[in-house]
């Protein structure tokens, strides 16, 4: 049997110098932080920018049951990124995939070198990152939250970890693909900083650049880290007050 | 699992139920703060974000073309899914879902079901081979108390917000045409009342504190005909008959309240 | 490729205002129930309720494993109801699926009130439940069994638990229904007491009803398990004398 | 997993073997009880409950349309599953199979098929395309010991207890006529005879006690024209050469007299 | 839709006297050992015989971390039998099946009898055997090499088992089987030994024989064996002197 | 997962470091002794077995029919899966593939496939329906540092040496033909170059030693050309910008001699 689709938002085929969007090559996509907006966790946040919706949770520090994993001289810190199964336009399955895993490991060791683990030895800090709608560049909204969670939590931290991806579409180094830019592009390069020292602490390149658009990517990616920083202490500060 | 409520916390509460109270103030039958959105995630055919009090659902329904199971060729199918989630509560773990959250998930997928809330039979395409099977996903994200209640009523929001794409064979092509969303038919409404009990009082959506101290707990599937759709008793201490019968006839009464959250069409 | 099945015991369509089985409204289906039926199980029973087969082994109090569900001040009661592959018509796929795993749980919650699990503290009391042949109740068959089971294995108990299901087909609220009467009928509701005092452990509808179809079942259920509670007795008499 | 004997027990039963007995006064050679009954499950198309001693196995049949291994087109299947659930012994846990259990069912299926029990040729509905499969599914609710023979004795009487439909190709229909019930085609009879090792001593039909103190245990699985179909060795300890030679040749004395608890037909 | 598999290896039907690959019925294929192949496992050896190539890593006696599975009085020795994705024809999916579960638990057994294990309570000597390559008799293969691996890996043994099959093919009882012979012949007899003492602890029979034919088999297996317990001992001794 | 390394030993290193010397006297741009060989496994398509110092890994390339993805009809299908094996370290554990091995495959993946090392319009059979999936697994059998640009290298290696089946559509049928094996098509070469940074310094192809006491990693795909198809960072601190321009520059170099151990053709 032969199954037909009849969508409108297919084959756009804009080949214009200007973004789908209209947004400039270095604007990033409408976007809000919300820090405290659960009641369970111990701190919590919620990111919107672009089509993306991302609420993260953090619980911790707290005792470590798996005694496999526990640091004698430090906390484990614990991301898991999860997808909710209506999030994307086909149905996810839920429970982990490869792409969640990897995407929970790096978002792990994009954290970590911020938070003062040592603090607090042998107990865990979890921090469960939950993508109610996905629309490109999710792992690096997820960290931006995070971190907002994180400093929501009290953890102490040296900094607050941001994070933004820049990349090639249409021939063009660009700031913070949307979905569509992903998927037809050449390249994205997801990028987190603590802004601090201006340190990278997330790097992955997915698709095929020159050294220089590399390059070029990678300083466009923490010039939008930049202006998402502002946006996260002002969330704090909405909260708590300065 | 093992959650230990303070034993003074415990008598405090207690206490306060002998005296007709509850710690926030409400009455027996109240119900804390609800809030309801639709159309709050737009990649999802349906979506609903419900609050009772600090508990919160986010609830998607998306459409997608499957077969039918073989002993009902004529009709489409409601799958309800749970996922308590380890955002939600400090005891939830990762993983395959658990008892509760199987429970969570069979218990609303009943209630929707045998209220008839969807239309199934107009959910065919082709019969015996195409149907529409709408998948029902409940996210719990906050977790205060009553899910049961908070569930069943942002699935119905989510399938009151749903559209689907129009699907027809042409000859022996399936054509499904997303640039016409069809309501889903919806021919009937219901929603979920819970009560636990705690010193011999039944007292309706129960906080995080008054499932941690009840003795049980009965859920009572209600239509807007106030006919029964569906009902499940929990907790580790029997109800009474009579308990069981004044908790049903509260809740028609409750139901009434409850149905004007959702959306009026 | 079309398969078509033959098939006599399809479409019977007796429309007489006598059941199918000739049993009246409030006839429960022939059965028997053995207590001490297994070697190495503490305690055991065996239960035959119209087509259903029904084996319960209890196995505790004794030291449970698993040291996060261990409960400081009582026993943990854990039931495992699981059916045989071969036990349905369409063979069942062995290990737990959500089904058995609701039902697990509730049948925990029906047998719970009536133990005296303060006792027992720090370990638990395992029933395994098998389904060896179901043809409609299975579950009530399965608390009924395990009730006889438990005091098999000398635990000690408040009452025994009895469960019996009533609902609704054809337009009229029955006893007891039989696989047939459960599938095409309107609704049914599994009930669970302990007699002494008429307490309800058990409670579930699946269907619809009005309220007062449903109390109208309640009290039939519990007729019912009145009736089934006798045998109980019997099957622990004929064991152990009186 | 780890089940100790007390040291007192242990030599006793070794006592024992030393004078030529066993604890429940059994010859070397000697089987348990064995009962065996057949159609005991209704809606299993084939089913026995077999008990030796206390040991007791359900086995149930059920076949089911499917297709044929790509590398055999011509043959019907037949699939043996075993499940040690928890009710049989204190020491089964729930979950998927274990090694134990992998291998009773393994060397179960190894018995049937290398004997050729089942006529698999004739389950061929349609070559390449639609045979039947027989699923042979073991469950053990009480173990006393010696599961091996019980399951290998209860699968063969299943088997012989077997009936399915008629099918049958009409054009491009596959007509199932459950009102034509046919016996599974047999073609030969195999029965399995286990010995375990003690002191020296080879014995038949191991209770769990014998088999918690024996150093090694042989499975032999034997045709009636006594020929053989299987043969398993396990335990910690070696057997010698002699030791196997003759476990085979008593084998072939023991099964006949074994044969005569299958149904005669 | 119809797949036509045009492949010249299949249907070669040699129905002469003589074995397809020429060997004689009583003649091992060509097979290679050798010991310490790996750096981090605490022993290791390789072989190939015919197609096949095996590596087995041993690591231990160490900390059991299973509680559950510790023995008080003795080492546990644990075996995993484990297949490459690419070592057959059609690609295995990785992770255990029923098959390569029901070996390693044969090998388990096949290799403890000859293990001072009670010179290391409470702790577990791991093996690990690698099916690089599969070519028919690589249970065999596999005990073969992991003896080579204890002694490489400096664990006390009374002897190095040594294991091989034989088994019946075109009517005519051969020694070590090839994939085609195991596949189209009539039996397959693994067997291994103690050769000090010519003690059986692996012994599996698989297929149809007479009494006569399966000693025939057993005798030819435990030749067998002894050839390959040369290359055994060579082996060490070419890694370690004499 | 926790690897305990001394004091003194992370010591010592550092201080090798700091004077500009490693534990085995290679320079901070210097790899291990390389070897590489394919065709090492006759029943893979493919096959390599790849050494970098001790750690080893095989690789294995099957070849399969399947059916495309459905919004790439036309385009084959690389599929690449690890393994770390507990053979390969006594930290690995038996078990699906954990996070490390996760990140493994998937590096990898990407950076043959953003190469586009393999020419997949070339493995359609017919569009939509039937191509070639190619199965790349990684067999990690002793590890000892590096794993990154060893699985890389052995994928290059294990694909350059594959060859796969004529396969064609005649009419209806599809028609697989051994006895015709072609190579499958190669469009580009691409390596992986590894640095950790220890004491302030990039070293690269670290050593298990040096992996253990190292504060991050990062990894550059690059092909023949010296452009970029792949970069992934890790390690539990950070890294500046300008070590990471650095790191690029030095792997443009550094490719180019890694290439000489790839087949040359």
């Amino acid at each position: 049997m032969i199954t037909i689709i009849i969508n409108k938002n297919l084959n756009k085929g804009s080949q214009s110098n200007e973004r789908d969007d209209g947004r400039a090559f270095d604007e990033l996509r409408p976007f809000k932080i919300e820090a405290g907006v659960l009641e369970r966790a111990d701190g919590s946040a919620y990111l919107e920018i672009g089509g993306n919706k991302v609420m993260v949770a953090v619980y911790g520090p707290r005792e470590l049951h798996v005694r496999r994993l526990m640091q004698p001289n430090r906390a484990v810190l614990r991301c898991r990124y999860n997808m909710a199964p209506f999030s994307v336009d086909d149905r996810k399955r839920p429970g982990p995939d490869r792409r969640s895993v990897e995407i929970s490991k790096i978002t792990s060791e994009a954290l970590m070198p911020a938070v003062f683990l040592e603090k607090f030895p042998r107990s865990t800090i979890d921090v469960f990152i939950e993508i109610l709608e996905a629309e490109g560049g999710t792992r690096c909204a997820g960290i931006t939250a995070a971190s907002v969670a994180l400093a929501d939590a009290g953890i102490p931290m040296r900094d607050l970890v941001v994070s933004c991806a820049a990349g090639k579409a249409n021939g063009e180094v660009i700031l913070d693909l949307s979905e569509a830019e992903d998927k037809d592009g050449e390249a994205d390069v997801p990028v987190a900083i603590m802004p601090r020292t201006g340190e990278i602490t997330l790097l992955q390149s997915d698709g095929h650049l020159t050294s220089e658009e590399f390059e070029k990517s990678l300083n466009l990616a923490i010039e939008g880290c930049k202006k998402l920083s502002e946006a996260q202490k002002e969330a704090i500060i909405k909260r708590y007050g300065d | 699992m093992v959650t230990i409520i303070p034993d003074i916390i415990k008598e405090s509460l207690t206490n306060l139920i002998k005296n007709g109270e509850r710690s926030d103030n409400r009455k027996f039958d109240e119900y804390r703060e609800i809030s309801l959105e639709t159309g709050v995630i737009d990649k999802a055919e349906g979506s609903a974000r419900v609050k009772i009090g600090k508990t919160q659902i986010m609830v998607g329904a998306k459409p997608q073309i499957g077969e039918p199971f073989s002993d009902t060729p004529n009709v489409g199918v409601l799958m309800t899914n749970s996922e308590l989630i380890p955002m939600a509560a400090p005891d939830f773990e990762p993983g395959p879902p658990d008892e509760r959250s199987v429970e969570l998930a069979r218990v609303t997928d009943r209630c929707m079901r045998e209220a008839g809330v969807v239309d199934l039979e107009k959910l065919v395409i082709k019969e015996g081979e195409k149907v529409w099977m709408i998948f029902l996903d409940l996210h719990i994200i906050d977790y205060d108390g009553n899910l049961m209640d908070a569930a069943v009523l942002g699935s119905m929001a989510a399938l009151m917000d749903t559209k689907i794409p129009e699907a027809r064979m042409e000859g022996d092509e399936l054509v499904i045409d997303r640039e016409k969303m069809i309501p889903l038919p919806i021919k009937e409404k219901a929603l979920m009342c819970t009560f636990v009990k705690i010193n011999g009082e039944l007292i309706v959506d129960p906080s995080l504190e008054e499932e941690q101290i009840m003795s049980a707990r009965i859920s009572i599937g209600m239509r807007s005909d106030s006919s029964i759709c569906a009902m499940q008793k929990g907790g580790m201490h029997p109800l009474t008959k009579d308990e069981i019968i004044k908790a049903v006839s509260r809740t028609t009464e409750i139901t009434k309240t409850l149905m004007e959250h959702l959306p009026q069409k």
